[in-house]
């Protein structure tokens, strides 16, 4: 058992949806039980995992590796370092969470959750493969239920989230593709295998190539196979200019899927520069970093903030306050100092638990008020004081409170940033501020003033939703309080990784 | 100028002469008669190709087969007392324009192309040949052509046979 | 080895049991009652024939009939893939309403004489055989095609396809008298050794060769030959268009093959194929697969019909068929030969579907697609998802895997080729716009009122359960079909 | 120095409050409805007092060991430990720290007895104090903290609690609007603040000493020295930016505006966080890293016009305010500029001792009107109050005191502490006379406006309404013992810190191993003498118009207000604008920008997405379009029109066989063309 | 100048582009397979003549043997599908063919 923990965490949601798919269509609640049930196993093991993770071992561990399709040497091959743990936790974590906050849907019930195991098994099949064609196709795997549970399960403009997200996310995939290809062939003998690949990274010329516009720019392989691999990754984080797909997506979701979307779907993006642009692709990486993670995560700091607060959606909101927090990451990534990119690996761990929290607070609010204008309602705070009293929670540690998660991440990316770009720091720091302004307004729109006469009678937050949120509640604060929880478990990693980059820094 | 060259300049001129009826007659039946014309013409020139044979084939299938399917064609699906029957041309002149360069192109090609000279010229009969090749070399073709043949009659039957009853 | 025609037949067994279950259904049709046996038994000569196909598997390979046809494993890859598409197709057949009315002994005749020709088109080797074969197919198509009796659509596409196939093959052969007039033989090694001593002119041989192409295109349905397919996709009977957007198009592509590589190029180092000097092959093909690909994806774009939509989604699954071919060499026509049997399952499953559909509602139309897996018919709307999604080309399904073979064999070549790639890719999102189209509107758009209940027969439902599986099969492992397609390229001839 | 004495009971002087606030914030309610309000208030009060007895053992513990060995140090765990940063969870007390946490569990302490009197009848009873205990915490962690990244946690979750007290009452509008404002504007000096953070940090490890430890920093801050950053030494940028940080908890010019709205919250939050604790936060982070300060003369001098100009200003805001609570947030605003002057000419002594007296006498004054408020059924306006002292007598005479003492009569803690700032600001090398004089000028004003609201509110005629004439009544004695504690304090305060002419400061000499020795200037006493009876005097001069506007109605306070036709008055009562400007220029320029971003966003973003889209479409549409009429049209419109007039033109169709004909045929003659013109 | 090669080839190209110059412009189907007869015919006449010509056997008549023999079945079947669309549509105009389109 232990050999395979991570084959065990990938597909036993899979073998859940085969179950799923075996139960009759009218047993909503044994359908509901049973994805829980499957569920479980792999958030055990993630506990399991992260006691038994060797923190001192910068390499990878857990490593299972079979021969797949031997005559073109691609492997089933996974197996997670401290670049992937706190994803694989994270997944594990909100996968099961996400069950019992999609415990309403009561349409196509089999289907709903079928698709979400599977969608389970595509995520967690994403973080742990360490096979390049392995991971393209966990990535791609991915979207096929994405599609469906935001098409069918979502909002009234559902179809056209579902295509846009689609249609953005194959975009980068398929650029990823030939990056991948590109990379296949470069390699000697020709292979997939992401470590090998990496050990041969010095392979990859950066002489200008003679392809136009590029040899006008001086950009060679590594350039451009970066740039391909970089947008397709920055669709997904979301990145600027590529990240209107993301609102969308996230309005239209049912809370679950926004919470998996923003939690754990936009971590993907991130963790892909990590795995794959970092390590196989240095010199680029040392090259391009500053302007293409650097000035564009502060971008997306300053941008996702101030569009966050021009928004009237509830959901919108924070779908946007998604994108300006993915901007962290972004700027964390390129400092290439210990502070900046542990902060940026925490950032995701931590922008997922937070804002997983925000999704389904927001969800708890649309389903009994059925709508989620922020001006629409006012003095929540007295209707429902608990519900209340973890929304602020989930506000706060958005906004980087200190002694919340989100404050230890975002000033070791500031930190780290203040070091290699001052301005960049200063700039993203700024973003704090319009983060607190966002948030406090939208606190004060909605929670705070005099109740609003329609809302008096709100059901206050029951059970099952508390449920959701206590876990991640807890982590938020304590993440905040020792956040060396998770950060022992990246360091050793992050600093090879680091090392491997810095070198070709100018 | 010998004979030879003023009798193929002569057919030649009846073959082109006639297919240019075909393709620019108005008249759907003048155009079906002029293909009478370029058949025997084509088949004249076989004969001065030293193709017996191919001739023959030429002048009873296209003159006898073809032909006579077409001009069937061409009554049941129009009324002879019709004095003009419409024989619709559209867009001719940018046909011409494309089908001028085109065939420019063509003749400008063949003039310039190389192409490969035989040893010997025949001018032997070729019936028992092309014979033994049937049963030899082209067996396989030939018992083909028988297939693609039955094929042809299953369809035309298929087509013009009435619905099934439910 | 070099047979003569009697020694010839033993190794023509699976031709010649193809040519007995013919003449016996035209025999059977007179005598036969039952006309749905008919149908039984021609799957029955199509298994016996892919037996013996099977059979002959590591035969040693070469010529038959005296250098009429080629046995090769690239024929037999061929002729196993017609046989299949052919089983495929009866099976749908014998359950389809449309074809209610239609005679059943000359149907399955003339079904079955088109499998015939295409493995003749897949083996020719002269350039006669060639023709005779690509005529064989193309007449038993027109029929096919026009053989709903009383059917406007129907028949307005056969005459459509008459036509164009006529003037298709009547430039073909006019380019095909240039190489015989150029080389002196019909025979393709003979033509290749020629054209590779002989003193070419570039320019003619281009012409012929592009004359040659209009035939061969207008049966692979790419740019330019290509615009008589959506009607006649649209017209023709479901079943008969599947069998054409698959089977037709691998023949074209396998004769293709069959005369401009082995024939018309030698093989060069590393398993790559150098062509005759002064014919910019891969220039012209390239443009040609990219426009072909383009053209096919954006017409699909706005398209109510869906059978309509998915003979465009064909014009572009020969686009990216012809990327394979763009780069001459191995790696490209393993791609080519990998996605022409994913192709085959995926795409017949689709008009399976189609089929389904149109036997429940009567209707092709999107809009008779309305929240189709909310009508009783979650099984067919899930498997067109499947083979949609395949046909887009993402994982884990079997499409993914034949792009990727097809982009991995553009991408190494590099340089240019790059450029196909990329537009490749913009094709594939742009493709996925009009496939999710079709899985939006069966499964985000909830039934009108009043909407019927889509029911299918067992046997579609375990045809259907088969190809998606298949499909999904093949996106996992798919090790033994490539190393089938690899196998597959060894040609007798050079 | 370096080997800092461990002990284990420090964590427990910060976290003890923070049990008190989970318990009453998480099972607060319960408690409430089941058992009662007492018990929030024990587990409220009960854990403050703790802090207090625990801080005076730490008191005594360092006063136990010699002067230059008094530090305790509890260390918890490593919290952060990334690269070169390692920062720990610890907690320690030196001398300075000593006497923040007496004054924060000691004033904080009797604040929470005063609330419970206070608060008594609010429903919220329980979130009250889980608010309060929690600011407690984090006051505590704040000036305990022994990192700068620590002390930014108590930094912010001051700032956190600050924002809920001020909108403690929710439900009106105008109150969570106040809280918004001042967690923004507070947030816009942690802004400088990180930004301080992060360059000491990279400064220090450049030579390999990366740290945020209060000790190491200044073992290293030499190292600073002689860095630079755009051309501005690292030291003075580094200082600058923690000002910044400053001005925004501290509300100095020009971040002060959130302060005054503060007062929206109950009056016990704005004794404690909004005069005697929170705001003294940026006076003591400047205390606590004098020696980097000390090390950047430019930001002293920036620091030290701020700060007078904040006292000066504010001042002459609080001359025309009408609302009792205001008044004194101004002079709250004011006397931190005193504080800040005092830090500015490198006298942080002084400035920590007026922070001392300070939180007594301002404390005691909020708890005052409090009590007022209390009395007078939540009215706030001064006009409407008058003659309270017979109905309020230990109000008034506390009152009287705590004015006193900020007046600087003579022999009050206000007198000895803002004597010390002004001597300080005269005499120091960084010190000038006209920052004296400025001082005296706003030392005068003080005196105007404390005395006038003493007599507008205790003398004269009552001017409320018979409703809440009669209902006139002295609070009960958890609100009176707290504020004659105060007011104690108020007086008694003072005397620890005597100036030199009387004797000299125990607590100068206290402060000495962490400010190092008291580099006095001895000028010659008499002239120490002779500034102190001047400053005296314009404070007596201050009181006199007071007295006679006010108090006898001599003169009528329009001639001032008339003067300049108003335009003063105007100013003054209206805060010279700013909030409007504030409100016009970043709020609206912050929305704008939001707007537009959001606007980008929707339209040109996604048209840009969408329109490749749409070209796509359009492509498709214009290739349809050629099918089906580009060729037919050439082909038909040529035709019909020269050869077949006759035949009607028909409508364009695809399935047009012809036209795909000619498409083919087209191809195959460009096909020819091309390779004829490129490739022969 | 003596008959030679070329001349037979420029009547077949003539004959070709005649051909396809009746397939461009006839709406008639009928005439349009006239026209595909002037294409096959062109055709023909370069295989004899390369037979005669340029290969010395009898490859090409054997070539254009069965091109005559293909054209005539493709004429049986293309007249039963102009019989049967005639019988729906009333007309052999092609541009009557109009059920299917986009």
């Amino acid at each position: 058992m232990t050999d395979n923990v991570l084959t065990y965490m990938t597909f036993f949601p899979l073998a859940g949806m085969i179950v799923v798919l075996m139960l009759p269509s009218d047993r909503h609640n044994l359908i509901r039980w049973v994805s829980a049930l499957f569920t479980v196993p792999p958030l055990a093991l993630g506990v399991w995992l992260y006691g038994h993770f060797n923190t001192a071992i910068p390499g990878l561990q857990f490593v299972e590796k079979i021969p797949w399709i031997p005559a073109y040497n691609i492997n089933y091959f996974v197996g997670i370092d401290g670049i992937s743990i706190s994803m694989v936790l994270l997944t594990a974590l909100l996968s099961f969470l996400c069950i019992f906050a999609s415990w309403g849907i009561d349409k196509g019930v089999k289907g709903y959750f079928a698709l979400f195991l599977l969608l389970d098994t595509g995520m967690m099949g994403v973080f742990v493969a360490l096979d390049f064609f392995l991971f393209y196709v966990f990535w791609e795997l991915m979207l096929l239920p994405m599609y469906f549970l935001i098409g069918v399960w979502g909002g009234p403009r559902r179809e056209y989230a579902a295509i846009k997200f689609f249609l953005y996310t194959l975009f980068g995939s398929v650029l990823m593709l030939l990056a991948i290809l590109a990379l296949y062939f470069t390699s000697e003998p020709h292979t997939f295998d992401m470590t090998v690949l990496i050990a041969q990274s010095g392979k990859y010329g950066t002489e200008p190539l003679a392809i136009w516009p590029f040899n006008q720019w001086g950009w060679g392989f590594q350039h451009v196979v970066w740039m391909a691999l970089f947008i397709g990754f920055a669709i997904k984080i979301p990145a600027f200019p590529f990240h209107t797909w993301l609102p969308d997506a996230h309005v239209e979701a049912p809370t679950a899927i926004s919470v998996i979307l923003a939690g754990v779907l936009l971590k993907m993006g991130t963790y892909g520069i990590l795995r794959v642009n970092f390590p196989m692709l240095p010199q680029a990486t040392a090259d391009l970093a500053y302007y293409f993670l650097g000035v564009l995560g502060t971008w997306n700091i300053i941008y996702g903030a101030l569009c966050a607060m021009a928004q009237k959606d509830l959901k919108k909101l924070v779908a946007y306050s998604s994108v300006s927090h993915m901007g962290y990451v972004m700027l964390g990534m390129a400092t290439f100092t210990p502070q900046g990119i542990s902060g940026a690996v925490l950032q995701m761990f931590n922008h997922g638990t937070i804002t997983a929290m925000l999704f389904l607070l927001v969800g708890v609010i649309y389903d009994r008020a059925h709508h989620r204008d922020i001006e629409g309602f006012g003095g929540l705070a007295a209707v429902m004081p608990v519900y209340t009293g973890v929304t602020a929670l989930a506000f706060f540690a958005s906004m980087g409170l200190p002694g919340l998660s989100g404050f230890i991440s975002e000033v070791l990316v500031l930190l780290g940033a203040w070091q290699k770009y001052p301005i960049l720091s200063i700039l993203g720091a700024s973003g704090v501020v319009l983060t607190a302004g966002y948030f406090l307004w939208t606190i004060q729109r909605v929670y705070l003033g005099p109740t609003n006469e329609k809302y008096k009678t709100l059901p206050e937050i029951n059970g099952r939703e508390l449920f959701t949120l206590i876990p991640l509640g807890i982590i938020v604060i304590a993440l905040g309080v020792y956040p060396n929880a998770m950060l022992d478990l990246l360091r050793a990693s992050l600093d090879q990784l680091n090392q491997i980059v810095i070198p070709h820094l100018p | 100028m010998e004979l030879a060259t003023v009798i193929f300049y002569l057919i030649a001129a009846v073959t082109v002469g006639s297919a240019a009826m075909v393709a620019f007659s108005r008249n759907i039946i003048h155009s079906a008669f002029s293909l009478l014309g370029t058949f025997a013409g084509v088949a004249a020139i076989y004969v001065f190709l030293g193709a017996d044979f191919v001739a023959a084939v030429q002048v009873l299938i296209y003159v006898g087969g073809i032909l006579v399917l077409i001009l069937f064609a061409v009554m049941l699906t129009h009324r002879i007392t019709d004095v003009r029957i419409t024989n619709r041309a559209v867009g001719r002149i940018p046909a011409l324009a494309v089908i001028g360069v085109f065939l420019f192109l063509l003749v400008q090609t063949i003039r310039e192309t190389p192409w490969q000279k035989a040893k010997e010229i025949l001018y032997s009969p070729t019936t028992a040949k092309i014979g033994d090749l049937f049963l030899g070399n082209y067996l396989l073709p030939f018992e083909l052509a028988s297939l693609v043949l039955l094929a042809a009659l299953i369809g035309a039957v298929v087509i013009s046979r009435k619905e099934l009853k439910e | 080895m070099d047979l003569r025609n009697f020694e010839s037949l033993k190794f023509f067994y699976p031709e010649a049991i193809l040519t007995g279950t013919i003449l016996l259904l035209v025999l059977l049709d007179l005598v036969l009652r039952r006309k749905e046996i008919l149908g039984y038994i021609a799957g029955a000569g199509c298994l016996l024939s892919l037996y013996a196909a099977v059979e002959l598997f590591g035969a040693r390979g070469g010529w038959l009939f005296q250098h009429m046809i080629i046995l090769d494993n690239f024929s037999l890859f061929f002729k196993v893939l017609f046989l299949l598409a052919a089983l495929l197709v009866i099976c749908m057949s014998l359950d389809c309403h449309e074809l209610r009315r239609v005679h059943k002994g000359e149907y399955y005749t003339v079904l079955l004489t088109s499998t015939l020709g295409m493995f003749f088109m897949a083996s020719s080797s002269n350039l006669l055989m060639a023709y005779l074969s690509l005529e064989l197919v193309s007449l038993t198509s027109y029929i096919l095609t026009g053989s709903l009796p009383h059917n406007r659509r129907s028949t307005e596409a056969a005459l459509k396809y008459l036509i164009y196939g006529g003037v298709s093959s009547g430039t073909m052969i006019y380019g095909m008298s240039w190489v015989f007039g150029m080389t002196g033989s019909l025979d393709y090694a003979r033509i290749g050794a020629a054209l590779l001593q002989g003193e070419v002119n570039h320019l003619s041989l281009f012409m012929a060769f592009v004359f040659i192409l209009a035939g061969f295109g207008y049966k692979i349905v790419f740019a330019p030959f290509h615009m008589w397919s959506p009607d006649v996709y649209q017209g023709a009977p479901t079943p008969i268009t599947a069998f054409l957007s698959v089977a037709s198009n691998a023949a074209g592509l396998a004769i293709m093959i069959r005369f401009f590589f082995p024939a018309l190029s030698r093989l060069g180092e590393n398993g790559s194929w150098l062509f005759l000097q002064g014919v910019e092959w891969p220039h012209f093909l390239l443009f040609l697969s990219m426009v072909t690909m383009t053209v096919g994806n954006l017409c699909a774009l706005n398209q109510q019909n869906v059978k309509r939509m998915l003979a465009y989604s064909g014009i572009a699954h020969a686009g990216y068929l012809l990327m394979g071919l763009v780069v001459l060499n191995n790696d490209g026509l393993r791609a080519v030969l990998f996605y022409v049997v994913v192709y085959l399952i995926m795409n017949l499953g689709a008009f399976l579907v189609v089929m389904i559909v149109a036997n429940a509602t009567g209707r092709e139309d999107l809009d008779g697609y309305h929240g189709l897996a909310w009508r009783g018919a979650a099984i067919p709307a899930v498997c067109m998802a499947i083979f949609l999604f395949s046909l887009t080309g993402l994982p884990p399904f079997a499409g993914f895997v034949g792009k990727f073979f097809l982009f991995a064999a553009v991408i190494r070549q590099g340089g240019m080729f790059v450029l196909l790639a990329v537009v490749a890719i913009l094709n594939s999102v742009i493709s996925l716009y009009y496939y999710a189209r079709v899985v939006k509107t069966m499964f985000f758009d909830f039934p009108q009122p009043g909407a019927q209940e889509v029911e299918m027969t067992p046997s579609h439902a375990a045809l259907l359960g088969f190809l998606s599986c298949l499909t999904i099969f093949l996106g996992v492992y798919w090790g033994p079909l490539a190393f089938y397609a690899e196998w597959s390229l060894r040609f007798f001839v050079r | 120095m370096d080997h800092p004495i461990q002990t284990d009971y420090l964590r427990w002087i910060v976290l003890l409050p923070l049990v008190g606030a989970a318990v009453n914030g998480l099972l607060g309610a319960v408690l409430q409805k089941r058992i009662g309000k007492w018990i929030i208030s024990l587990f409220a009060c009960a854990p403050v007092l703790i802090s207090f007895l625990l801080s005076l053992q730490a008191f005594l513990d360092l006063l136990a060991l010699k002067p230059d060995e008094r530090f305790l140090i509890d260390r918890l765990y490593p919290w952060l430990s990334v690269g070169s940063l390692r920062v720990d969870m610890a907690f320690w007390v030196d001398p300075l720290s000593a006497v923040m946490i007496l004054v924060v569990t000691g004033v904080g302490g009797l604040i929470h007895i005063y609330s419970t009197g206070y608060m008594r009848e609010d429903k919220s009873y329980w979130r009250y104090f889980a608010f309060l205990n929690l600011f407690t915490c984090a006051m505590l962690l704040l000036v305990t903290a022994d990192n700068l990244l620590l002390m930014f946690v108590g930094w912010e979750g001051v700032g956190l609690c600050s924002y809920a007290l001020i909108g403690f009452w929710y439900h009106d509008h105008v109150n969570a609007r106040a809280g918004n404002k001042a967690f923004i504007v507070n947030r816009v000096g942690d802004f400088g603040f990180v930004l301080g953070v992060f360059l000491v940090f990279w400064s220090l490890d450049r030579s390999g000493h990366g740290t945020l430890v209060f000790r190491e920093i200044e073992k290293f801050s030499a190292l600073l020295q002689g860095q630079e950053i755009w051309g501005v030494g690292v030291v003075t940028l580094v200082t600058l930016f923690l000002f910044v940080g400053a001005t925004g908890k501290s509300a100095q010019i020009p971040l002060h505006v959130w302060l005054p709205d503060a007062m929206q919250g109950p009056t016990p939050v704005s004794a404690l966080i909004h005069a005697a604790t929170m705001v003294t936060a940026g006076v003591y982070m400047v205390c606590r890293l004098h020696f980097l300060f000390s090390a950047a003369p430019a930001t002293l001098a920036v620091i030290a016009a701020i700060g007078v100009a904040t006292a000066l200003f504010s001042a002459t805001i609080a001359l025309t305010q009408t609302d009792i609570k205001r008044v004194l947030a101004y002079s709250t605003v004011s006397q931190l500029g005193y504080m800040f002057l005092a830090a500015g000419v490198a006298a942080y002594g002084a400035a920590v001792f007026h922070l001392m007296t300070h939180a007594f006498f301002k404390a005691c004054l909020f708890l005052g009107s409090g009590s007022v408020i209390h009395a007078m059924g939540g009215e706030q306006d001064m006009r409407k109050m008058g003659g309270l002292r017979r109905s309020l007598p230990y109000t008034f005479w506390t009152f009287a005191v705590a004015v006193l003492a900020i007046a600087g009569t003579p022999l009050t803690a206000g007198f000895f502490s803002k004597d010390e700032i002004l001597w300080q600001a005269f005499s120091s090398p960084h010190g000038s006379p006209l920052l004296w004089v400025l001082g005296v000028a706003g030392a005068g004003l003080t005196a105007f406006y404390m005395f006038r609201q003493f007599f507008l509110v205790f003398f004269g005629e009552c001017r409320a309404d018979h409703h809440v004439k009669a209902h006139l009544h002295e609070s009960p004695k958890a609100m009176t013992l707290p504020l004659v504690l105060l007011a104690i304090g108020s007086i008694a305060a003072g005397w620890i810190g005597l100036p030199e002419i009387f004797g000299g400061s125990r607590f100068a000499e206290w402060l000495e191993p962490v400010f190092g020795a008291h580099h006095e200037v001895h000028a010659s006493g008499s002239l120490e003498e002779i500034l102190m009876a001047l400053s005296v005097a314009v404070a007596a001069a201050g009181f006199y118009l007071a007295y006679l506007i006010y108090y006898r109605g001599r003169l009528a306070p329009e001639r001032f207000s008339s003067l300049a036709g108003g335009l003063f008055y105007r100013l003054s009562y209206n805060k010279y604008y700013i909030d409007e400007i504030y409100q016009f220029f970043f709020v609206n320029g912050t929305l704008l920008l939001a707007r537009i971003g959001a606007w980008i966003d929707q339209y040109i973003i996604d048209f840009i997405v969408d329109g490749s889209a749409k070209t796509t479409a359009f492509i498709s549409w214009i290739h349809g379009l050629f099918d089906n009429h580009v060729v037919d049209w050439l082909v038909n419109k040529i035709a019909d029109s020269t050869f077949d007039a006759g035949d009607k033109f028909r409508k364009v169709q695809t399935g047009n066989i012809n036209s795909y004909l000619y498409v083919i045929l087209g191809a195959v003659v460009l096909a020819i063309i091309v390779k004829l013109r490129y490739w022969s | 100048m003596a008959i030679g090669l070329t001349h037979y080839l420029v009547i077949g190209a003539i004959l070709f582009s005649l051909g396809l110059y009746s397939v461009l412009t006839r709406r008639n189907a009928i005439s349009i397979l006239m026209g595909v007869e002037l294409i096959l015919n062109g055709a023909n006449i370069n295989y004899v003549a390369f037979s005669h010509y340029s290969s010395g056997n009898v490859e090409g008549q054997i070539y254009a043997i069965f091109v005559i023999m293909l054209a005539a079945a493709e004429a049986a079947i293309g007249l039963a599908i102009i019989l049967a669309f005639f019988q729906i549509f009333h007309t052999i105009d092609v541009e009557a063919a109009e059920t299917l389109k986009e």
